[in-house]
């Protein structure tokens, strides 16, 4: 008797929470949908199948390099080098593939180890020289990697790649790009690494509480070194995207592109406190951005106006976020 | 060493800048025995048990694990030797769900091919099977943070248990709970007793350590002065041995006459956490409130403080009906809360305890326009007297005095208010018998000097001995009140548990 | 749905027809510069408009954020193309990676003309500009002529990688080399004029005996004139698209040169060439804009054509 | 006798609390004597007076808008507009005294107006629309203000102001630029608010536990205000100066400074994490930036390098700094 009750109890729980979540990734959702919305009217360009692929392949480097991105700021932490950690990673590869000839799959393989490589030292200097903030070190790195990406190319671009490599960046299934595919498919597996495995969960527990995540005998310093190697990979990977999509790569690729990244993962709802944050908001977040210049694109707004604009969008997104969630806690 | 004998500690010794922690303490525990480890605030205790399970590297000593020395560098390895801990400063996740931190750390998985899952079903049996055992009703989905500080204590002894460790260690596990969660943590001890599992047990409430003990050690300025039975002791004894004198008085209640009416709230109603709520405080006498831990007393206090919103009521000061819609406010009109949680609410960890005992009255100070630190310097420095905080200089940082003290931090820091009303959640928690009759002479200072004073405590004796009047809340509502005179454990505990 | 599924057809449709068609539909020319935050693209804008009230087209010109936001203009040009637009009109930031855009634009019938600058690309219609290397000689060629060889030269540039800048330092460098002047020092300014200042005010400290600057914008060439000023040296400055700021200075017989590339012309004919390319009209493969010095002597006639363009 | 032994401890007290703080921010110290100690010897010119006064120049703008930076670090916050505010004010300040002939002086007083009103509006985003991190409210800004900075001017810069607006960022007197006066200045008025004053307390407390300020009756709605006001308001000045320096109002100015405001924040010592953080190690942050960028030139490196060593002196810089706190910690 008490038994079912508790049971009945729990089941009711359980979906109580479920419904939370699809609420709380829906938070961000709202905004894109009004501001679809908004666009469709403006636009009769907008919502055509060929301009949707276009935020489709255009949010693709941006959700991809913010999804490591989300992850360092889940563990209360940032990723300033994410934009130079691209060039280097994806001019290595250029190098390898144009200048020496090597097969176009191992130099890609080789591009993404360098990002994975360099993520890995950003977590060594955190955690291993125990500088005070991740700021520091990947501040510290952005300006390294750039530099050495400029010398490696003697700052010039390196184009004309053979199609394996464009493949990913460029090619397209019907019209669906794969970058876009690409995109899903590493969505889903971050979800399930942050939902259901032990150092998904880990990463959560850092940033909520590091002191309670050691007490408990999580391993900190691995978990997070484990987090700023994944960073590297996943801008490594935004590389492999671009140089494929202009089938060129150049050294000052991927300038600013951590400030992008980091918006994304803010308008999902993300805390730069740490321990909140879903990769479905992030997603959303990036394809804001990316349907904010393609809406101002389409509507010919003059650069200095769509700055503006941008500027007010990004408020009005979380503001909008903000009232879902105070009318949330307001009906529960 | 006999066979028995499953962990051994000799000749520890721990400094910090200045302090020496411990001083060439030897510790030993017996297979399926519970050990008591007593000492005033500052003592050592803490220390001594966080060196054992890696938190703090030892200076000098050895420790033997069934005769068997050990390196313990971190929690992890502690944990690895099946040592396990309840911290005194809860160690909890605030946006985890209460089953995920139950097994944060050990989780519940199934092996796939190559990576590690989460068996989420499986690690929600679990903890409600636990949760169950400590006759504990809590939603295994709320996030810790919406928890208040006594249900994260249950859930923190979840954690403890869910590790089936050899050795469980709980540091001031009673500290914000009530009679009824402390019978229920009991009973678990003595199941582990059975299961032949190790415990050591802090505590600063005597009666526990006569009633589950079989042994206690007793630790001064980091020194170890005695181990013995407490069936062949007395509290007063081990209090000799504590603090180094006896205590004439445990409850050192005066009699002050019932002044005006102070505060007065009329059917104070959050939805969800309290309703209906009525009561009046005068000046000149202590209000007690009693109730289990999840009754909602913080929730109650926390609104007429101005901290939490309300959904309808009134509130009445000296009068007055006022609107109180910030701490701000509150304070302005006189009347300050000392909040049960001194980590989150409380104090400012990174900060001195000058800092801390000053902040709530920095205007005071004011010389001009600017802050004038040897009036701050000298009233935080008689504070630190009066409540006897262990600490080498003011300029301490709060986050390395010991829980005790940094609990007579938080008390410092709103004497230094000329407040007319003051509400104190669970006060005395963490905090040492001589040191808390200190604290009720401050009560008692306060309200002879016309103020008004309520006091939240889920210690019974403390609500008994110290209160004028005692109300009772039981889930967000007032279900009895007493005078001093006809108030007794049991009409209390029935009301709180609103078995009447 | 209905609507995508003959979305393809339509466009393809239209790609077919798009020359016949085109009297009958209003010819839209869509200009996708570098940037729009400096008086150079300023112009080149004006150019662009102006033509389009001419030929009685219309006209939008739209540009990144910033000159090094190479994947924002990309994205531009990919929505261009999706408002098929008739023709486009692009300064490439980036020209390599800009290349799979242009054959996207072609497949889809919308002509590409380069303006300003120059891509290894055969599809383009026509290149509008001289290009920055030749700029960059130019200021070479008048250093060398005011300095003659064993002259002592620095460069202040823009930042590394950005091609507009690395192209414009090394015509200058190439020149210089070649006539045998020295090249003191080469130190980036982030394009700024601030920034142009203080790298200046160092320069004096390790080369007090520079004689000649060259900054690849006009920007931190006025940063430059302002650290040699305030340390009262006398040095040859040049800086490098002849901005309204530029000319004054000059004028005032402080800025010793700058190097213009008629903006104004490199936004007209671009224009120009892409609605002749609309309309099926032959164009010829290379549009020289000419570049050209402004020193004191013809920095009068320049600022009023300037005034003019800009309407003051 | 009691009294005699708590005055004589008191005293021993303050001492050590003393001695600490100056070791403390002689920890950042230390760094920028080892960087200037290896130029001194890799270039004659370096400690050339004249050289001196060209860092104190050259340090002058960031560490101005540093010492905002630390406000809303301190809290816990940050602020990325500041860039954009130095640009917009100093814009409207240029065409109020060119384009409209307003009186010079009251015309800076208005672009100094400028700068801390869209500060305020930072401000009120964060408490009044409850935007959940300073982050978004302050990324807007930064793209609202810079648009507005382009809108205004038209993308051209405004020269030739009279002497009077010169005077702050150019004047100097004997050898010392006012500019660094005025930095000083600032600093020593700072230092006694934060230290003295109980709004610049109530700054620590908040980024401390901002929980335990709000129940100990702090205002921290209106402290926060203050906060961000103060941040546009020293972006401001920073533009004064820069105006001053180049006599001319870009609307590109200060692109970009937003990072070496934080990075001088974090070098001298201050915690994202809030509540720690001194304005004379931010002082040395600024000035060790300056010092770097000072050296490059003299040594002329090449500009591919420059930021390779940039980045790696950050990192040194930092973790000497770090050295330096465990042997405090070891040896007391
Ligand atoms: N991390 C630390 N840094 C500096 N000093 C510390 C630190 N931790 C503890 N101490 C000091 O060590 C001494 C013992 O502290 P400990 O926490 O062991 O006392 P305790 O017996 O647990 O007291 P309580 O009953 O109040 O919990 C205290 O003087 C405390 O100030
Ligand atoms: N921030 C919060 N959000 C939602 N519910 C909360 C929050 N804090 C406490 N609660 C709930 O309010 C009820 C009262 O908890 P609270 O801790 O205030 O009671 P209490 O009588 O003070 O007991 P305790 O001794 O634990 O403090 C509990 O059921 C708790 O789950
Ligand atoms: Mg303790
Ligand atoms: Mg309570």
């Amino acid at each position: 008797m008490l038994e079912k009750a508790k049971n009945t109890q729990e089941a009711a729980k359980i979906n109580w929470g479920k419904v939370k979540n699809i609420l709380s990734s829906a938070g961000v959702l709202i905004a894109l949908i009004v501001l679809s919305a908004i666009l469709a009217i403006l636009s009769p360009y907008f919502l055509e199948v060929e301009n949707l692929m276009n935020i489709a392949r255009q949010s693709a480097i941006n959700s991809l390099i913010a999804v490591g991105m989300l992850l360092t700021i889940l563990t209360a932490g940032i990723d300033l080098s994410v934009g130079s950690v691209l060039a280097l990673s994806s001019v290595v590869m250029a190098i390898l593939i144009k200048n020496m000839g090597i097969n176009p799959l191992l130099g890609m393989i080789v591009g993404l180890g360098v990002g994975a490589f360099l993520g890995f030292l950003n977590g060594i200097m955190l955690t291993k020289l125990h500088l005070p903030h991740p700021f520091i070190s990947t501040l510290g790195m952005m300006n390294i990697a750039r530099g050495l990406a400029l010398i490696l190319t003697k700052a010039t671009p390196i184009s004309g790649f053979p199609p394996v490599v464009q493949f990913i960046g460029a090619g397209s299934i019907g019209v669906v790009p794969i970058s876009f595919l690409v995109v899903i498919g590493v969505y889903i597996i971050y979800h399930i690494f942050l939902t259901r495995t032990p150092t998904g969960r880990y990463i959560y527990a850092i940033g909520g509480n590091i002191e309670a995540a050691r007490l408990s005998g999580i391993n900190v310093e691995k978990v997070l070194v484990i987090v700023y190697t994944l960073s590297g990979l996943m801008a490594a990977v935004g590389g492999l995207v671009l140089v494929g999509r202009v089938n060129a790569a150049y050294p000052l690729a991927g300038l600013g592109y951590e400030l992008d990244a980091i918006a994304a993962v803010i308008i999902g709802g993300a805390s730069f406190m740490g321990g909140v944050g879903t990769v479905w908001g992030t997603l959303v977040g990036a394809i804001i951005m990316a349907v904010i210049r393609n809406g101002l694109n389409l509507l010919s707004v003059s650069p200095e106006w769509q700055t503006v604009i941008i500027g007010s969008v990004i408020i009005g997104a979380v503001y909008l976020d903000v009232l879902r969630r105070r009318m949330e806690t307001k009906t529960k | 060493m006999d066979e028995k004998t499953i962990l051994l500690m000799k000749g520890i010794s721990k400094s910090f800048p200045g302090v020496q922690a411990l001083k060439n303490v030897d510790f030993d525990l017996m297979k399926g025995e519970v050990h008591g480890l007593l000492g005033e605030n500052g003592a050592g205790k803490s220390t001594l048990i966080k060196i054992l399970t890696g938190v703090y590297q030892k200076d000098e000593g050895e420790i033997f694990l069934e005769g068997k020395p050990v390196v313990i560098n971190n929690p992890r390895d502690a944990l690895n030797l099946g040592i396990a801990a309840i911290y005194q400063e809860l160690a909890l996740q605030p946006y985890l769900s209460v089953a995920e931190n139950i097994f944060l750390g050990h989780e519940i998985t199934k092996q796939s091919k190559l990576v590690r899952f989460i068996n989420w079903k499986k690690t929600h049996e679990e903890a409600r099977k636990i949760l169950k055992e400590l006759e504990l009703d809590l939603d295994l989905n709320t996030p810790i943070k919406e928890l208040g500080i006594g249900q994260q204590q249950m859930v923190e002894i979840a954690k403890v248990l869910s590790k089936n460790a050899k050795i469980v260690i709980m540091d001031e596990p009673t500290s914000s709970l009530s009679e009824k969660e402390t019978e229920e943590l009991f009973k678990v001890i003595f199941r582990l007793k059975e299961k032949g599992i190790s415990v050591i047990y802090i505590s600063h409430r005597l009666e526990e350590i006569f009633k589950i003990c079989d042994r206690v050690t007793v630790m001064r300025d980091g020194e170890k002065i005695v181990t013995l039975n407490p069936k062949t002791t007395t509290k007063d004894e081990l209090i000799r041995y504590m603090v180094g004198r006896t205590l004439e008085q445990h409850y050192p209640k005066i009699e002050t006459k019932k002044g005006e009416e102070a505060l007065r709230v009329e059917n104070l109603t959050r939805k969800g956490l309290f309703e209906n709520i009525s009561f009046t405080a005068y000046t000149g006498e202590i209000l007690g409130i009693a109730g289990l831990v999840g009754a909602g007393r913080t929730e109650i206090v926390r609104a007429i403080f101005g901290a939490d919103p309300i959904d309808s009521g009134k509130i009445y000061i000296f009068g007055k009906e006022r609107k109180i819609t910030s701490p701000q406010d509150a304070i302005r009109e006189g009347l300050v809360l000392i909040p049960e949680d001194r980590k989150t609410q409380g104090l400012i960890l990174i900060q001195t305890v000058l800092d801390n005992i000053v902040l709530s009255s920095l205007p005071k100070y004011k010389k001009g326009l600017l802050l004038n630190y040897r009036e701050m310097t000298n009233e935080s420095f008689d504070l630190i007297k009066r409540l006897n905080i262990k600490t080498p200089t003011a300029k301490k940082v709060v986050k390395e005095l010991s829980g005790g003290n940094q609990q007579k931090v938080v008390i410092a820091k709103w004497l230094t208010q000329k407040a007319r009303i003051f509400i104190f959640d669970e006060p005395t928690r963490g905090i040492d018998v001589g040191a808390k009759v200190e604290i009720y002479n401050i009560m008692n200072e306060l309200v002879k000097n016309g103020a008004s004073v309520i006091m939240i405590s889920s210690e019974l004796p403390e609500i008994l001995g110290m209160s004028d009047r005692i109300i009772v809340i039981h889930e967000g509502r007032v279900t009895a009140e007493f005078s001093r005179e006809d108030a007794d454990q049991e009409k209390i505990m029935k009301a709180a548990t609103a078995a009447g | 749905s209905t609507k995508s599924s003959q979305q393809p057809a339509q466009s393809s449709q239209e790609t077919k027809t798009s020359q016949t068609s085109e009297q009958s539909k209003p010819i839209k020319i869509a200009v996708i510069v570098k940037a729009l935050n400096s008086d150079y693209w300023k112009i080149v804008e004006a150019g662009a408009k102006a033509a389009g009230k001419d030929l009685g087209v219309e006209v939008t010109v739209l540009g990144p954020s910033a000159e090094t936001d190479v994947s924002g203009q990309l994205a531009l040009i990919e929505d261009q193309i999706t408002k098929k637009v008739s023709a486009l009109a692009v300064a490439p930031s980036q020209p390599p990676s800009a290349i799979p855009f242009f054959e996207k634009a072609k497949a889809a019938g919308i002509p590409v003309v380069l303006i300003d600058t120059d891509a290894n690309w055969d599809g383009k219609v026509s290149f509008v500009g001289t290009g920055n290397y030749n700029g960059g000689k130019l200021a070479g060629e008048f250093l060398v002529k005011e300095l003659g060889p064993g002259g002592k030269v620095v460069i202040i540039r823009g930042a590394m990688g950005d091609p507009t800048h690395d192209e414009r330092t090394n015509g200058a460098v190439d020149v210089l080399k070649e006539k045998g002047l020295k090249i003191l020092d080469i130190q980036p300014a982030n394009s700024e004029r601030g920034m142009g200042m203080s790298v200046m005010e160092n320069i004096l400290q390790a080369h007090p005996d520079v004689q000649g600057v060259f900054a690849t914008n006009d920007e931190m060439a006025l940063g430059a004139l302002r650290a040699i000023q305030a340390a009262n040296k006398k040095i040859i400055v040049v800086g490098f698209d002849g901005s309204p700021d530029a000319l004054k200075s000059i004028a005032a017989g402080e800025l010793t040169a700058s190097v213009a590339q008629s903006p104004y012309n490199i936004g007209y004919k671009g224009v120009e060439a892409a609605v002749k390319a609309v309309k099926g009209e032959p164009v010829e493969k290379r549009i020289d804009t000419g570049t050209y010095l402004i020193t004191k002597d013809n920095v009068q006639e320049e600022q009023q054509k300037l005034n003019q363009i800009l309407g003051k």
